[in-house]
């Protein structure tokens, strides 16, 4: 209780709530749209060269476990999340395979938001997290998509485009590659730039993020309570299950935490443009209600220090 | 000053649809485009990503067919999927003969 | 390609504007609007705060009964006392049954 | 409600021009124009530089003289160069009188 | 004249002048829209950020003399520009409120500049100043407001709805909560965002305001000399008149003045916006041109050394 | 080729390749207008800050000879360039003026790429040498439109204003002007905005440089080989020259070696806006492709590490 108090009183958290409070009392606030596209970049390719340093430090000995744990996740979220969103949500097949595509991807925010809190709570996540972000990202969508069955002609092809060299993973990954070609010693030089100011970044970002959450909210009493309960459940399904599992692949406990959040979250970048393109036929007023309306917010106030006391717990109990 | 009656093509989509519409638009004979950010609301008031940015408005000026070619491709690949909509205005173009694809 | 003719209503305003005259037009029966980020100048050349952006340019596809119910309030609300002008020009719409509303 | 007609007079060029542009129109008797930032592509595909930004559209009311003059200008001046091109489009202006410049 | 001269050099009132003269010689310099709304957002919240960080260690006791010294300053001083600016200005009623409520309230950027002259002059003015800053920018609006007595249909309500809601008091306030609930420990994360490049930023914002400023320059000679004269004689009555009463509040030297300038500074931002929806018929020829084309330099170049000085003067007289 | 390698492995040259790889796959990344806009006016003003900083500390004496050779070289290079467009290049006579005006004036990015490769490599170039940009913009853009002979009516004079009042000399100087008055201690105040960061936003720019450069190199084809030829001897040659001129003129390897990266590079932000205006008949698609999509990415690789390479040996030879 005290650690969930405790990760609701931060800039970042309360910066998104400022946001969405700005759309209910109706505020002009805007960030400008170039704005908002250049704060995620900077975030991205930031990520991206942090992530790399950090693997070019980390003996492949480490990563293999984690990568791997990683890879089987994106693969069965999105099946667990479609049989769920079926049954008990009642939606149909396209829906339900659009949203599955989402709670199988990961949504960065949320994982920046994982490791801050983490750091804050006195955890130590290891450095090559990034890393993960990427490898979980892209499987997911795919996954998702194929349980469609009926893209649209050219569909699959256009989304898997969309998906690889889209801004989103295009910039992590580029980021990484220079990150882990430059190392520590030639990064440093840009680092004032894309190290040090970061967290304030990240906090303006989710100011705007939280005006558009805000704009999804109006939308969840559409939605009904079955698919609201959904994005409530898969994440924290997805997110203990994470967090244990990065536990046992030998994780310390931060670092399985922000691994169940990531597992936890769902998409709401990557994901969005993919099944748009693929399954123009789902509906993105559930889709996106569920992933930035519903399961973001929940993350960011409730799943996050969830899966911190989770991951204590099971690193005390099984070690 | 001589000018040519011509149409001018008008379609408002969601950005994702940029580049298909661009394709489209070329395939069907015209020269050129100029493209517009724009905001909107309509009917079913979607955007797929506000990472993807605002909707997109592409003005292009053409022959009557291939406006009517290009109406005829939106109608059966996006009217229905996804936020389009499309309208045709009669203007008189500057030295239109160039807008105009011959022998194609 | 089946069409239907419309009017369309394009109103230049200073951007302080922009939620009342959604919302006039909406009231006089359009069912959407695209929205453009445009500067400009006129007899006024008046923006009230430049932290509030620039001048607005709303387009709506509308019947032509809607389009004069928009210019009487255009005329009677904000013509004297703001930065507004307005025009109407006739286009021919795809599927624009779905832009006029029935039963209202 | 009363509407005058007038000649609505739509530029798209590249924005190395826009002061040029500006002069020109407002001295061929415009009274006021809109400006919108646009991207484009044509048969030159040109922009002197990225650093300029984008091209621009530039849309203006005046009377079909006017229309005239502003298209002899733009065919003699800049056609040839730059990557400019214009059309008309008739149109119905609220309080359309202002928009004349009258004992010029 | 010494601290005058020190005071004009600066790399931000520079900045300033050199977008003055970017308009002035028509260079093409431009900030793109975005990027000047993205700065005036960052300022904004920067300021309320620091200012809840100072509020949580000020206390209570400290702050109802300032507080209450800044609330009546701000509902007096649209009485004194109005009935001088319809007396000596010789302008109609609806103008002479309108204008009225811009020197009732508070321009953000002159208290910024103050407080960095005041710094650099070696004073040490309180760090809960940005407190006053939201309590003097609505009543002000608020009495120019009635002071018209025929706002539009709704007009008054719409005007609030815009002030109360408006980005520029929004941020502020939001920045404020958010500060003084986190506390100096977790903004620290954030300041290498919000606090160490924040006197950069204004200088790049002060660029920007020089251009636009530069732009209003042109529509001084239509104002005629008395209006002119008026924009000079408010703030320096006004500003003296602040700092006096910040020195009998009991605040130091660096405050007062720092208030002062506050007090004689006049609004462009939130003021304009809400007469431009009550009063439509108020020329912003007269109120902008005053505001930002007279006032705002004249501060910036004058009034605050001056306020500065008298400030040290009442504190020797004093005490 | 150590040296080679080493400077091709930093965060700077492959930041710009990321951009131009986004082009190749054709990812979607794209920087917004305003965000480009912003980041060039933020560079050319802090690259103006430190540098009249520098300058109102360097002795005027140190000064005379390097600014005398760089103004000799802006005169001279771009006869140079014209001749060998003209024979060698076979294009017409505006075509060889227009882009003999580039490869006369500077690119400031290649000059900073050069300033900081220098740093990494070791040497210590002198700290005024932005003066020496500003001093190399102009002239060779004169020479060139000169050359063309037949210019647009009033197109001369147009290209002056152009040129002189150009976001781009407006704000090197402005802000070297702001940067000597206030001198490094009041300098100091806007460090952490305008000094810090600034090898991480130039980072960022070349990102979205690459991604210009990568449009201009589907271009390359039609330009043919001898021009693409010339796009890489002239460099060479020029940069060469500018680096023996530095020597003799008595700066240290690492600050003539900059000077060869200047003299060398061929301008792509003030030249192409005023060639533009004063030829409107010569071929953006001849310029600029050779400038920003031959030349530039050149000076990077190769260019600016063999000028290094070279100031050290004319260093150990001379002196
Ligand atoms: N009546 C209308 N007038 C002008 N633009 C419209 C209208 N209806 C829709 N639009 C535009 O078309 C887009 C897609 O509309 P829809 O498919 O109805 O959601 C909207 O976002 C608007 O930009
Ligand atoms: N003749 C015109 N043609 C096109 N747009 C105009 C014209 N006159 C005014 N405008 C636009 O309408 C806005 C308000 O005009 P005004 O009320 O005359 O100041 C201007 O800022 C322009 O964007
Ligand atoms: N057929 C067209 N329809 C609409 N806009 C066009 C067309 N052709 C050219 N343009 C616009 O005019 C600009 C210059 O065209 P051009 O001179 O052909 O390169 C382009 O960048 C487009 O914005
Ligand atoms: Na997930
Ligand atoms: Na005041
Ligand atoms: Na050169």
């Amino acid at each position: 209780m005290e650690l969930l108090i405790q990760n609701l009183i931060s800039p970042v958290v309360l910066a998104f709530l400022l946001g969405a409070i700005a759309q209910w009392v109706k505020s002009d606030l805007q960030i400008p749209d170039a704005l908002y596209q250049g704060l995620s970049i900077y975030l991205l390719f930031a990520i991206g060269l942090k992530g790399g340093v950090a693997l070019s430090e980390t003996p492949i000995t480490e990563l293999i476990a984690p990568l791997g744990v990683t890879l089987l996740l994106g693969i069965l979220t999105p099946f667990s999340a479609y049989f769920l969103l079926k049954s008990f949500g009642r939606i149909g097949r396209t829906d339900a395979a659009a949203t599955a595509a989402h709670y199988g991807s990961v949504s960065a925010v949320t994982f920046l938001a994982a490791l801050e809190a983490a750091r804050i709570g006195g955890f130590t996540p290891e450095n090559f997290l990034p890393a993960l972000v990427a490898v979980l990202e892209i499987p997911g969508i795919i996954v998702g998509l194929l349980l469609a069955r009926q893209q649209r002609v050219g569909g699959m092809k256009a989304a898997m485009h969309e998906v690889l060299t889209g801004k989103s993973i295009f910039l992590l990954i580029g980021g990484m590659v220079i990150g882990a070609l430059c190392g520590a010693g030639k990064i440093e030089a840009v680092a004032p730039f894309f190290i040090a100011p970061f967290k304030g970044v990240l906090c303006l970002f989710l100011l705007e993020l939280g005006i558009v959450a805000g704009r999804r909210l109006r939308d969840i009493k559409k939605a009904g309570w079955r698919l609201v309960a959904i994005g409530v459940i898969l994440p924290m399904v997805h997110g203990l299950l994470g967090t244990a599992a990065g536990v046992v692949a030998g994780m310390n406990p931060g670092g399985a935490a922000v691994l169940g959040a990531m597992v936890g979250s769902a998409s709401y970048i990557a994901a969005p443009a993919a099944v748009r393109i693929a399954l123009p036929k789902a509906s993105p007023g559930i889709y996106l209600t569920l992933s930035l309306g519903v399961t973001f917010p929940f993350n960011l106030a409730v799943g996050i220090p969830t899966f911190l006391a989770f991951a204590e717990f099971c690193h005390r109990t099984f070690s | 000053m001589k000018t040519v009656p011509l149409t001018k093509v008008t379609i408002v989509s969601e950005s994702l649809l940029k580049d298909e519409i661009i394709a489209m638009i070329r395939k069907r004979g015209a020269t050129g485009f100029t493209l517009t950010k724009v905001e909107g609301e309509g009917s079913r008031g979607v955007r797929a990503s506000d990472w993807e940015g605002r909707n997109i408005q592409i003005e292009t000026l053409v022959s009557s067919e291939t406006a009517q070619g290009i109406l005829q491709d939106l109608s059966t690949e996006y009217f229905e999927s996804y936020a389009v909509i499309a309208w045709l205005s009669e203007v008189q173009v500057l030295r239109g003969e160039k807008f105009v694809r011959t022998g194609e």
